[in-house]
């Protein structure tokens, strides 16, 4: 079974719109299966569409709506591409993110500070109450992907640590 | 009118409400979980905010991520839907303290209609007929003497029980004493409390709810709805108006309407009877909430139910006077669930593939379901809803099977109730109207 | 009733008639075109039966391929649906002649109506009026005479003309000889013949038409709708009813229904008037077919147009006496049409890849149109119907306005009108009723 | 088993109209399944002829309507795989089918006969009109689509002409 007759084979199944072909010899196993979710083309000269029709039909995507969320979720943070390696810590509740304990007071953590699993790294202010976010990794702080202050949602990523 | 208004729900009730926010210039903000990030709601809104995982307790029934979502995008007024948070008085209240619109009844109208017990009481106060009954039994003596005052036949139910546990339906008195005993035997062995009451049965009743609007000065009814058509006490098609003969309609909107005046409701509810063959009525309990038929009454009224909730909560009163309120021709909605009927209507969820809607005259669409939409596992299985209006009760079921008959919902394992309502529709006794609470088990199943 | 329609149109309006068949219990054969055979009505129909290429001159307007489509298919009624062969008299002729019923007017009906000096002739005889003007002029004397007579402004028109072409328009009479001049010389450079004649010129008229339904017996009318946002004469925007005062939509109602009786009309039509500033109403011409925008008559009346076309060729008469036909609320629907607003309206069809109809309440769909469906290049470019109701005009617009925003027709080099419509909405005097037939050229152009 | 042989059996199978085929041998095991001749899957698009049918591969199916067509269009018919070769004859008209120009006369053609360009082979009567239907091709009638007396459609196949 060379590539030749193996073309062969599958200009037959072309033009006698075979779907599926198996064939098993002591020397090989040959199985192939052509997708007919393409219409039959029109004419002969179709041999080569019907060749590069893909096999599953295309995801429909969701509406595109006009008035798509102005202050919809953030956009995804993939901690993969943005910091190979790192571990990302994410907003557990929804409120008001805040870097500091008090207005004067210090940032809790800054970039390349390290941090240990169970320190506390931010405030979420919900509700009238503070509640303290704790890191659940211990390693270097990579990025802090909120200001301060800023209003956060359930999930968002808050910030990115190479866990060390 | 407020400015932005948080929609604390999902579904198809999330999109009907942020359709009247915006005939309304509310700006809207989608409250969702994870698992609703794509859903149509979310994405026709001004603003959307994740308040949680995808379980109902951490997202939907979360109520400090609800209010602090409230808070932190401005929002002045919270819309909570149907289920979910909608009839929480705390909720309500919290909501209220936190200078934040709730968009419903006051936590007071709540607190009163929401045990059954303090219901009846306010119901007898008002001078609305409830299911002649006893307070828990002393013994067989009183037993007696009340069934022979209510009359047979009676039913006998755990004062500790629900669910149909326990409950025993007795027709002449001979058959009491033992019936009284057993009853007694089965709660004690159920519940481990031996107490029972006593109450008329009311049999084959028809299942229907006067919709009302309060602006607590005043009440005004919207008619009635037939919901008789029910499987395991969940409602499946609904009608507007009920076939009950008027003087029964009369009789039934006038009680309504007399008791949400009693407690001064507040925004729209609805208040559920059942009512016997021979016409009489009696009050069940009160929905303190907009509810998923509502749209068959605003077909036959063309008041935007929503939009009202939104103007009572923002302080307009009510613009109807009960005079203006026309019902006209008649309106049904069929749920489409993603269950299986074929399969004692088990969910039955997937991605949605191929999606057509009937249209044309008289048809109305509510659903959040889009072509490509995956139809998460956390939620209740409803999809869409379709309704129609008919000049008459005959045009409105032709126009339903027609429009049935064009709709398709399909993906891989996907099934609908669709078939399912297209032989409620076909069957004779539909048809006339004879239509009871045991409708499905009775006339539906082979 | 029938028992089998064969259905001799496309695209939405073969829907409509389709599912107006379909609740009235008559089957459906749909004559389609090769272009058209995946069409939705075709899917969608009990039988379907291909009748000539793409091309409409070989299919929908191929009379001798219809009727026998339709005898082969045992189709006892045709119906035409709106544009081909609706206003034809001899294919209406021809049905009868093979035993098949017509749904629509008579023949004879259609050649009353037919031609614009007969209408006019016709309206006059009923004593409606028709815009004031002459026959062809003899000369200057003669214009002078007749222009005082019906007052300035008036405008010359061509008598061989059309199209604006050779139009004058002219405002007292010391501008009148000249213009009589250049008019005659005009006519005869562009046509061939120098003959004109003259007209009272209505300035900003609105376009109002009145909906009829008559049986030959008697004729009622279901109000009126108004048609002013057009653009090169053709109707984008409809609304009903029109915002002329009370008394004068009266006048106009009254007006047709004489002039339908007159001539003993049968089935569906519609009477065009031009109305100006003051409320003066002058016949144009009638439709005698049903049209693109009956939906918005059928919302504020709830009375099936097409059903009652179906019902009045089966000979059951008129159902509704005209103290039954009651307008309520406003409503209002927009043509989607796959054109590109941005580049003079020319045509931008392709295939429908994202489709998202808006729903909820008081808004209607008419579509042929699915997700993966390609529009055929032959047809017109109407591709959808968006219809809303509410309450009031302003409850309408608001309504329409929440609808379009999300309504996604969406595809690879597809447009659609949906985005002028939403100009429209919001221009301020469209939303103060400031509406005339040069609505879009004065407020749309920038 | 050779490439050429596997080409014959395909061809073999679709002159005989075969689905599927399954073949095993002490040196190998063939299966071979076709779904040409088979309804294609419920989405009515079955009823758009071949010429008509659109090319795109990532095509949504049309909504699979529960009462599809019960007596649309016959199934479509391609020449190049029922006869290869051959030319189809199709309705230009809309009516009803006649093989024979009287019900006692003899049909205009049969399988297996000769005809030549503008030759009558069939009629079809519309509104009590009898068309006389030409061959557009001189060649060998191989096969008759429609029975004596049954209503066209247009555009549908009627004759099977092999030219010659």
């Amino acid at each position: 079974m060379n590539p030749k007759e193996i073309k062969a084979i599958l200009q037959a199944m072309v033009a006698t719109e075979t779907d599926e072909l198996t064939l098993e010899t002591p020397d090989f196993k040959l199985s192939v299966r052509r997708s007919v979710a393409a219409p039959p083309p029109p004419a002969p000269v179709a041999v080569a569409s019907a060749q590069a029709a893909p096999a599953a039909p295309a995801e429909a995507p969701p509406p595109a709506v006009d008035n798509a969320p102005a202050a919809g979720p953030p956009e995804t943070v993939d901690a993969e591409s943005e910091c190979p390696g790192c571990t990302e810590i994410s907003a557990p509740i929804v409120g008001t993110f805040y870097r500091k304990p008090a207005p004067d007071a210090d940032p809790f953590v800054n970039v390349g500070d390290r941090v240990e699993k169970g320190q506390v790294v931010c405030i979420i202010e919900a509700m009238k109450l503070f509640n303290e976010i704790e890191s659940e990794v211990s390693g270097i702080v990579r990025k802090i992907l909120v200001e301060d202050g800023e209003p956060v949602e359930y999930g968002q990523p808050l910030f990115l640590i190479e866990p060390a | 009118m407020f400015k932005k208004v948080l929609i604390a729900n999902r579904g198809e009730i999330a999109l009907r409400i942020l359709r009247a926010a915006r005939e309304l210039g509310v700006r809207t903000v989608m409250a969702h979980s994870k698992a609703d990030a794509d859903s149509l709601p979310v994405l026709l809104a001004d603003e959307a905010i994740c308040i949680g995982p995808a379980s109902p307790q951490q997202s939907y029934l979360n109520i400090p991520n609800l209010l602090s979502a409230a808070i932190i995008s401005g929002a002045d007024a919270i819309h909570p839907g149907y289920g979910f948070l909608a009839e929480n008085a705390q909720f309500a209240e919290m909501t209220a303290e936190h200078g934040i619109t709730f968009i419903g009844p006051t936590p007071e109208n709540m607190r009163m209609l929401g045990d059954k017990a303090t219901a009846r009481r306010i119901a007898r106060e008002a001078g609305v007929p409830v299911v002649p009954g006893t307070d828990a039994l002393s013994g067989i003596e009183e037993a007696l003497v009340a069934a022979a005052d209510i009359g047979y036949p009676i039913i006998l139910k755990a004062s500790a029980g629900g669910g149909g546990r326990g409950m025993r339906v007795v027709h002449n008195p001979d058959d009491l004493e033992n019936a009284v005993l057993q009853a007694q035997e089965e709660a004690r062995a159920a519940f481990g409390n031996p107490e029972i009451y006593l109450e008329k049965y009311v049999e084959e009743p028809k299942h229907v709810e006067v919709q009302v609007l309060g602006d607590g000065q005043r009440v005004v009814h919207l008619w009635e709805r037939d919901c008789s058509i029910q499987r395991r006490h969940q409602k499946l098609l609904e009608e507007a108006p009920s076939t009950l003969p008027d003087d029964v309609r009369r009789g039934l909107v006038e009680a309504a309407v007399k008791l949400a005046s009693h407690i001064g409701y507040i925004s729209a509810g609805t208040l559920e009877f059942l009512v016997d063959r021979e016409g009489n009525y009696y009050f069940i309990e009160m929905n303190t909430r907009i509810q998923v038929e509502h749209p068959i009454t605003e077909m036959i009224t063309g008041v935007d139910l929503v939009a009202e909730q939104f103007r009572i909560a923002a302080g307009e009163g009510l613009r109807l006077s009960q005079d203006e309120i026309e019902a006209r021709g008649h309106a049904i909605e069929v749920r489409v669930n993603a269950e299986d009927p074929e399969r004692n209507f088990r969910p039955s969820i997937g991605k949605v593939e191929t999606l057509l809607w009937p249209g044309g005259t008289g048809v109305r669409i509510d659903s959040h379901v889009y072509t490509g939409y995956t139809i998460p596992s956390q939620y209740d299985s409803l999809i869409g809803k379709v309704i129609v209006w008919g000049g008459d009760r005959e045009e409105a079921i032709r126009r339903m099977k027609r429009a049935l008959a064009e709709t398709v919902v399909d993906g891989p394992g996907l099934k609908t109730t669709v078939p399912f309502h297209k032989k409620v529709l076909d069957n004779a006794f539909f048809q006339r109207g004879a239509i009871y609470t045991n409708f499905i088990a009775r006339r539906m199943s082979e």
